[in-house]
């Protein structure tokens, strides 16, 4: 398939198996997350609307791989794949979506604002496009400190159209500052289909390109691809050469929003993209294949994260919600 | 009369109103739904459900969807409408204003007046607004309050059926730019809708109930949380004169003050934080134009100085709830 | 000059003399307007911020010139020069610019704010960037009343960083409408360089290329240039290609508004434009040379223009005020 | 202590703030000036002449010149902000938080709320507003009120040299973004300003006069025009106490309600127009809280519900004066 490359090359980047596993692990805890989420909301007890990251996995760990707590990433509405692979706390995560008191926010943000400060998370964003230039902002802070440290900023497909978002790309060429905008094209926005909403026929990287930067393209929904393009992006921005883009071709599994009863789909399509594009499946296949990992290695992962989603979820079932006296609390630092 | 919630009644409107005015057009983000995709056009109708089958029906060059770029949509609808269209734009969430501002506040809102009164621009720009569905702080604003302040804009909040269908039919049928408030809690409503043409002229309040104690000035959701507190007060055999604004700019003065000189006792229901608030601009109205009718101090309800938290518990606690309208009634009453 | 075509061309290309005529009073309209200005603005009496478009003049006319009063076009803040090319009655503009209760919008606007529906001149406008969509809205309703007409949007090189700008250009594309991009590229926005600004090493119409539309470019200082390259741009617009933009490369003569004391201009920068970039001067100097009209023919244009703006300033000087209690009227059309 | 004006007062806290803090950086349109022209970066310091010596002094990591994109502007200050900067945003006039809104609002405004007290956003945005220019409707609005309605922001508005020194050392040494109205027609006004360390806490309102007859609350250019017509009153023998708010948002309201306790009689003068403005918020506070007290209705001097004219005769009708002010306090004077 095109845009796959091989694991070795993974390896040859410095990934030691360890990491594979880590990687593996964090796009299974993804996965899981969402998986259980989906099943939860119907419930009833999840409030609010949830975007799930389903699908996606490899795009948010194949870049967030690269980054330590000092890089900063800003986020979408679709963002629990970005915190879980940026390193947010997974239970305190599930609580915040739960709306409970010990939630990562304090069960004031929810799903679309999850953000963690200590680990370089700036914040999940319910207003599409807010993130990019958020991200340039990060940029300058991080060219400041003179760590080699960058500003990155996920952005959607449909988050392309913004004015925000091309705002932001201009002025990261401007300032020439290392931010990095990572567009994964899942090919809808909501209901809408790339091709119709982005006007160059769904052409991501080479627009980026048009604002005078470099782009690159990688296949979203294979992990070493997505982590050897993001390699050499990054290579070049930490180098001091301005900003980048990348496209990351990948899919959704779910709807928009739960609920999304997905009639814009063609025949068998969910089918297809789960069959062809399922980013744990091509990666545990490609690893054993290449026998670099054992699949007891990964089924024992798969069962440590089933038991951590699992234990996520009890707890924050039985988490006590916030209390409605602090609803006032935390508008400012200084009142 | 046929009975129907919000959505239907403006769903039908629209139809009607695009069948009778060729000039109408429709646009925003998936108002159709399914652009560009296997599907095919027309997936959904708008996300809310509101714009169904006018795609089928008035085709491609009058119902448009759009990319995410909320100033393109609402700087296409303002140019349209100086160009002698009549454009309804849908902001998908009234938050998004956020993005668009500039194209609602300083053009469609001061052409006419910066352009000597010789230009009309009739576009009706569709939001949806309001907390109850735990949806946050960027997708939960009453942003009422907010436009109500910009002159040359028309803010319009149907709480009926029927007022969907008149007030969305006299917008449609005027010449200046309407801000027109959806609240997403309110859409299932039902009610009877007036057959054929319908038109509720705005600047002229609804009393929703004469009672004489009390005066509750309104609008939006918090017309349906202060009923709830009339139920609970009448009662107690205490009667409020409950007064659905429909619009908030005009402002309908003259049925607040009557109500107020009858009642001396005001309690201004608003689902927006407190400053600079419609709360506040309704008390203020009534302190310095009915101050001798006065025989209590004016209670504001309203939202804290807060964004809109997520949890059930806090946005709760955040909104403004039949329960504190009672309470407030009840203290403006045990004023002395 | 690179850029300058034959004005024998612009003949063939069903332009007579008597055009040739109209547009040379045009241009030395806008001229004589501007230059009149640039020395009343010093008495005091012309209230607010003025932007002088002096230099532009084959921009305005050259590309106004191709259209009729059903073709709506947009404007920015450096207005005067459009509303003449398009049409706007000179005398109530003067009227409108000194704050009269007969100007055109009755002295509610001024400068920035000139509108004039019965010509198709939608507006002037003091937010940068904001005219772009409202043209784009304007060739929506141009295309449903299916006349071959278009919407026409005028901006600057710095208006073309704005999200506005861009999401226009974009929305455009997606509706496929006769929306027509015209960027003024006169090296400056207020103080700073398009190269700077301009993350495209300040080339806009590849920029706009990148958004999936056909751009053009031309020599905005000179009418011939403009005026052919603008036939063949909205040829193609209105035989329903959809949305189409030109770069046209001019200069302005004077400072971003009265009073800019232009620090940023190289040595000898306004004596060389000025020399070498004058449309009326070459306008004069090629029509003249190729004997396609006489030196005198353009002197009593001169003077008829310097008659008509003599006129227009005093007239203006000698209007009366607006009512002061006229400061509420107009807000609504429905109270 | 040394004599300057708004302007210098504003440059010389921005160099010495900057000195003391390498946190502090600072961006927005030709903040710097020149850039990429032949005459080179630093040809204006700032278009109002604010940021003068600032890129000479800490060069282009610092002092940031930007392309026209105000979203991109404040987004980039929301974004360096949350990562440990303290961004100085210029806004080069208020209006065009229209094309910025979403980041000031719903960003900046909500960050630290939204996720759970653990962030904060030091960031400064700087805004030139004010009518009184003839700059007409999109370059003289008093954005204020709007504003004041936002949870999460501070809204700051300096009157004097000193205050403006006072009120921006405040915003930057503080953790919350702040609003920082600067008035296009202060700009000249001189005084004395404190050597040093100088900081003024947020609500914290002035008293400008005190008179004890009559209570007026103003801020921005409006307390000078009370002034004015303070003078006239007084040589009538009336008194005023005349109450700078320096913040509306966070609001002194403590000291608004001491004073109509003694004068029971309140006008409020507000640059907005009327709808949901800073007017209304304080008269209807003071309505609600010191109903006892008044004497008299409150009365509201504002703008019409109008954009801003352009014409010298329509912006001068259109703007509160002294004597309107003068009218007002001589008419809650005559109310019995
Ligand atoms: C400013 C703004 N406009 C519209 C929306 C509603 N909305 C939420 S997600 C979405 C689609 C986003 O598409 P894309 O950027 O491709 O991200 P994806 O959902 O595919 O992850 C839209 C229109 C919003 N949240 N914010
Ligand atoms: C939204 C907005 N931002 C900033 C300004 C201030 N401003 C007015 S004109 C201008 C420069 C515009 O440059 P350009 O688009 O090249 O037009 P030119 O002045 O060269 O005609 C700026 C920054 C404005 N009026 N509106
Ligand atoms: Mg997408
Ligand atoms: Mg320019």
């Amino acid at each position: 398939m095109d845009g796959q490359s091989n694991p070795r090359e993974a390896k040859g980047n410095g990934m030691e198996p360890t990491d594979l596993i880590g990687a593996y692990r964090r796009m299974q805890t993804i996965r899981m997350f969402e998986e259980r989420l989906h099943d939860e909301i119907k419930t009833g007890e999840i409030p609010g609307f949830t975007h799930l990251y389903c699908g996606q996995e490899a795009a948010a760990v194949g870049v967030c791989d690269h980054l330590s707590v000092d890089d900063y990433i800003v986020s979408t509405h679709r963002g629990h794949g970005h915190c879980i692979a940026k390193g947010c706390d997974v239970k305190a995560m599930m609580k915040e979506i739960y709306g409970r008191a010990d939630g990562l926010c304090k069960g004031r943000g929810g799903s679309m604002h999850i953000a963690d400060l200590s680990v370089g998370m700036l914040g999940a964003n319910g207003i599409v496009g807010a993130g990019a230039p958020q991200a340039v902002g990060a940029a300058i802070a991080a060219k400041l400190n003179g760590k080699g440290r960058i500003g990155l900023a996920f952005s959607g497909d449909g988050a392309c159209n913004q004015g925000t978002t091309f705002e932001a790309l201009n002025l990261a060429v401007v300032l020439k500052v290392p931010a990095v905008f990572v567009f994964e094209n899942n090919h809808y926005s909501e209901h809408t289909g790339v091709a119709y909403a982005v006007g160059t026929s769904g052409d991501i990287a080479s627009r980026a390109e048009a604002f005078g930067m470099k782009a690159w393209r990688a296949n979203g929904s294979d992990y070493f691809d997505t982590y050897k393009v993001m390699g050499e992006l990054l290579d070049y921005v930490r180098a001091g050469n301005g900003p980048a883009a990348i496209e990351l071709d990948t899919e959704r599994f779910y709807g928009h929003f739960e609920g999304d009863p997905q009639r814009y789909r063609g025949p068998g399509e969910l089918d297809r993209i789960r069959t062809e594009r399922d980013a744990l499946v091509s990666f545990r296949t490609r690893v054993v294949e290449a026998q670099i990992l054992g699949s007891t290695e990964l089924d024992s992962v798969d069962s440590e994260v089933a038991q951590l989603i699992e234990e996520a979820v009890a707890e924050a079932r039985a988490a006590p919600p916030p209390d409605p006296a602090s609803v006032t609390d935390d508008v400012y630092v200084e009142y | 009369m046929a009975v129907m919630n919000i959505r239907e009644a403006i769903n039908a409107t629209l139809h009607s109103e695009m069948e009778r005015d060729s000039d109408i057009i429709l646009l925003g983000e998936d108002v159709v739904g399914g652009a560009g995709t296997a599907g095919g056009q027309e997936s959904i109708g708008g996300i809310w459900g509101t714009s169904g089958g006018l795609f089928a029906k008035f085709g491609p060059d009058r119902v448009l969807d759009t990319p995410i770029s909320e100033s393109a949509i609402i700087g296409a609808a303002a140019g349209a409408a100086l160009a002698g269209k009549r454009p309804v734009a849908e902001l998908m969430f009234a938050d998004f204003i956020g993005v668009s501002l500039d194209q609602l506040w300083n053009q469609m809102g001061k052409f006419r007046y910066m352009f000597g009164g010789k230009t009309k621009c009739p576009a009706v720009v569709r939001m949806i607004y309001g907390a109850g569905m735990n949806a946050a702080a960027q997708h939960s604003q009453s942003v009422y309050s907010l436009m109500t302040a910009m002159p040359g804009l028309k803010i319009v909040l149907p709480t009926t059926p029927a007022d969907a269908k008149g007030l969305l039919t006299e917008a449609l049928r005027g010449d200046d730019p309407v801000m027109f408030f959806e609240h997403k809690a309110l859409y299932g409503v039902k009610g009877e809708v007036p057959d054929g043409e319908h038109r509720q002229r705005f600047g002229e309040a609804r009393m929703v109930r004469e009672g004489g104690d009390v005066t509750i000035v309104t609008c939006g959701r918090m017309v349906n949380f202060s009923e709830k507190a009339c139920d609970k007060l009448a009662g107690d055999g205490i009667g409020v004169d409950l007064i659905d604004l429909r619009t908030t700019s005009p402002l309908d003065e003259e049925a607040i003050l009557d109500s107020v000189e009858m009642t001396g006792r005001l309690v201004v229901v608003d689902e927006s934080p407190p400053r600079c608030s419609l709360a506040s601009d309704i008390a203020a109205t009534v302190a310095a134009k009915a101050f001798t009718s006065l025989k209590a101090p004016p209670i504001m309800v309203t939202a804290p100085h807060t964004p809109v938290p997520f949890a059930r518990e806090l946005e709760r606690a955040w909104l403004p709830s039949p329960q504190k309208i009672e309470d407030a009634v009840r203290q403006v009453l045990g004023f002395r």
